[in-house]
C-alpha cells in the first residue's frame, strides 16, 4: 500500500519483533486487495468466473483481522473492498426482487467483481513481463562519455525539450519560496477563479478571432460560471487585451482580440 | 552502400545521447537519399549484430542507438553503478496499466488496482515514465496520463506497439510463470524465506 | 584472441565515462592476464582502424577511449548543434509563471521570481513561448504577456484550460479521503512494520 506510513521496526515491543517480521515478510507481497483476492482465489483453486463468494470472503476477512490482531495498519483500500465482498454476499443470500427487471447483468452480484479480478490480472502479469525486460540502467547500458572536440559545439537556440510535469514542478518549487500573500487566487477551492477564466478566454482565442459567450459557459451552465465569466471578460477589456460587442438588444454578447500582439515591441534591458 | 555514408551515419548515432530517428537523420543528412540512408541504417544493424561487440545499434523509442547487450551485464556494472532502478510490483502495475490503456486518468488506475496510485504515479512522473497527457473532457476534467519516450528507452521498446499484447501475456501465463509465487501462510511461527518482489531478477 | 573478452573489454571502455588505462581493466578484469587483456586492446585498436566506421579506439590521456575521427566532425556538429536544448532552471520558471499567471506584466513575473527577468523574457519571446498580448492601462503602459500557440504545441496541450493545476499536482501526495478517517490503529503509539512502499530503491 503506497501509504502505509515507514516506521522504524526498533521501536517496536521487543516481545512482537519476531511477529512482526514474519508478517510484514508476507503483507509487502499483496499490492492491494485485488492482489490479496487473487491469491486467495489461487490459492483455494478456484475459477475466477466462478467464485464462492462465502469463502473468499471469510478468507479475506480473516486475513485482515490477523493484520488487525499484529497491530499492522490495514489501509481502506482494503476495508473498501471488504465491504463490497459482504454486499455481494448479501445481495446473493437475498430473493431476487419481482420488481427488479431480470437484467442480464444484474443477475449475477459477482459480475462487476469478476471482470474487475479478471482485469487486474492481466495487468499484474503485464507489468511481471514489463519488469522482466532488460533495462536500460540496469542490465543495458548506453554511451555515457561526452566526445570533448564536440563539446564545445553545444547551442542554445536548438527546440526545447522539457516536459509538463517540469513546468508544474517548477511552478510548486516556486510558489514555496514566496511568501503566500503574492498570490491573490493560489489557496485550494473548488470555487473557479477569474484568472483561471482569464487562461480559458485568452486560450480560445488563440483558436479562433472571435468567441461568443455562450461558448464560455455552455458546458458549465451555473450562476457562478456566468459571473466569473462576465467578470473575467471586464477585466480583459479593462487590460484592453479584447473588445466586447453586442450584436443587437439582448443578443449575444462576442467579443475579439483587441490588439494584434507586436513582436518587435520587446522591453529591452 | 557508400561506406563514407555508414561512417557519418555511426559517427552521428554515436555521439547523440538519445536514440536518433531515421526521420531526424535525414534533417541531418540532406544530401542523401532517404532511401540510402534507410538501406545504410539496415547493413550497420547487421554489420554490428556479426560482430558480436560490446556493443550493437538497436532500434528503440523510434530511433536508433548503441546499447551493450544484456549479456555483458555483469562486466560492465563492474565499473559502472547500476542506475535504475528496481521496479516494486506497485510501480509496474502502475506502468503496465498506463501503458496498455492510455490515456487514462489516476482514477481509472485506482479503480483497477484497488488501491490509491498518487505516491506511485507522482515517482512515476518524477521519474520522467510517465507524462500528463491534458485533461479529460469529462466532468471535473481531470488530468489524463500516457507513457514517455524515456519508458520506451528504459524498457527498450521501439514503439508502444511493441509491447507484448496482453493475449501474449496471458499465453505466457500458461506456462509456469507463477509457480515461484508462494504460498502465504496465514499461521504465525513459521519462518517465511524472504524472497524478491519479483519472480525475475 | 578470445573474442568474448573483447566484447567485455570493448563495453565497459564504451560505457566508460572517461579513458580506461590498462591498469584499471586489468583489476576489473581479474580472471584474464594481464597480457592477454593487452593484446586483446591491440587487436581492437586494429579491427576499428580497419572497419573505417563512425567511431575509433583510441588512446588519450594514459587510457583507452572511442571517440570519433576528426574527419567527421562537420557531420557531427550538425546534430549537436540542432539537438533539443534543455531548459534552464530560471527559464522554466519564468515561462510557468507566465502560463498561471497570464496575463502578467514583466514587474509581476520579476516581484516572484525576485530577479530580474528581461533575459530570459527575450529568449523565451524569441523561442515563440511567450507572446505579448497588449499593454497594460496603468501608468507607464507596460507590456503584457502571455503563452503563445507554440506553448501549447510543444506541451501538447489542447488550451490553456488543460494546463493541470498546483493542486492537481499536489493531490497526488494526499491520501484518499476515506483512507484518512478511517481508524486503522488499534494503539496508535505502535510503530507499523509494513514497509512504505517507494517504487524505486
Amino acid at each position: 500500500m503506497s501509504s502505509a506510513p515507514h516506521h522504524r521496526q526498533d521501536e517496536n515491543l521487543p516481545l512482537l519483533d519476531g511477529f512482526h517480521e514474519q508478517y510484514s515478510v508476507h503483507l509487502e507481497k499483496f499490492d492491494g486487495p485485488m492482489d490479496l483476492l487473487l491469491h486467495l482465489i489461487k490459492k483455494n483453486e478456484l475459477d475466477i468466473c466462478d467464485i464462492s463468494i462465502a469463502v473468499i470472503t471469510r478468507q479475506y476477512l480473516d486475513f485482515i483481522k490477523i493484520m488487525k490482531e499484529l497491530n499492522l495498519e490495514v489501509a481502506g483500500d482494503f476495508l473498501v473492498m471488504a465491504a463490497t465482498l459482504l454486499q455481494i454476499k448479501s445481495r446473493q443470500l437475498l430473493p431476487l426482487d419481482e420488481q427488479e427487471e431480470p437484467d442480464a447483468e444484474e443477475v449475477d452480484p459477482r459480475n462487476e467483481l469478476v471482470r474487475r479480478l479478471l482485469e487486474y490480472q492481466q495487468y499484474k502479469e503485464a507489468g511481471m513481463v514489463i519488469g522482466a525486460r532488460a533495462l536500460l540502467g540496469r542490465e543495458v547500458f548506453v554511451r555515457t562519455a561526452a566526445d570533448p572536440l564536440l563539446t564545445a559545439a553545444q547551442n542554445v537556440e536548438g527546440p526545447l525539450e522539457v516536459t509538463l510535469f517540469e513546468l508544474v514542478d517548477a511552478f510548486r518549487l516556486l510558489l514555496q519560496r514566496i511568501p503566500v500573500e503574492s498570490f491573490h487566487d493560489v489557496a485550494p477551492g473548488e470555487t473557479l477563479s477569474i484568472a483561471d477564466c482569464i487562461n480559458e478566454i485568452l486560450s480560445l482565442l488563440q483558436e479562433r478571432e472571435m468567441v461568443q459567450f455562450d461558448d464560455l459557459v455552455r458546458d458549465d451552465f451555473t450562476r457562478e460560471r456566468v459571473i466569473v465569466s462576465f467578470l473575467a471578460l471586464l477585466e480583459l477589456c479593462r487590460l484592453k487585451l479584447i473588445r466586447i460587442f453586442q450584436g443587437s438588444e439582448h443578443g449575444s454578447i462576442w467579443f475579439i482580440p483587441a490588439v494584434a500582439a507586436d513582436s518587435s515591441e520587446v522591453e529591452s534591458e | 552502400m557508400s561506406s563514407e555514408l555508414s561512417a557519418i551515419i555511426e559517427s552521428i548515432i554515436f555521439t547523440a545521447d538519445s536514440p536518433l530517428s531515421l526521420d531526424r537523420l535525414c534533417d541531418l543528412l540532406t544530401e542523401f537519399e532517404r532511401s540510402v540512408i534507410k538501406t545504410t541504417l539496415a547493413e550497420l544493424v547487421d554489420q554490428h549484430q556479426g560482430r558480436g561487440g560490446g556493443f550493437e545499434l538497436v532500434e528503440v523509442a523510434g530511433g536508433w542507438q548503441f546499447r551493450t547487450p544484456p549479456s555483458l551485464q555483469s562486466y560492465i556494472t563492474r565499473h559502472i553503478k547500476s542506475r535504475a532502478a528496481k521496479f516494486s510490483q506497485s510501480a509496474l502495475e502502475t506502468l503496465a496499466i498506463i501503458a496498455y490503456r492510455q490515456p487514462v486518468t489516476r482514477a481509472e488506475v485506482e479503480h483497477l488496482r484497488g488501491v490509491d496510485c498518487g505516491g506511485v504515479l507522482k515517482s512515476l512522473l518524477e521519474k520522467n515514465l510517465v507524462r500528463i497527457l491534458g485533461k479529460k473532457d469529462i466532468p471535473g476534467r481531470p488530468l489524463i496520463y500516457g507513457t514517455s519516450k524515456q519508458f520506451l528507452e528504459i524498457f527498450g521498446l521501439k514503439d508502444l506497439k511493441s509491447l507484448p499484447t496482453l493475449k501474449e501475456i496471458k499465453a505466457l501465463d500458461e506456462q509456469p510463470l507463477y509457480e515461484r509465487q508462494e504460498e502465504l501462510q496465514l499461521e504465525p511461527g513459521k519462518p517465511v524465506p524472504v524472497e524478491s518482489d519479483l519472480p525475475f531478477d
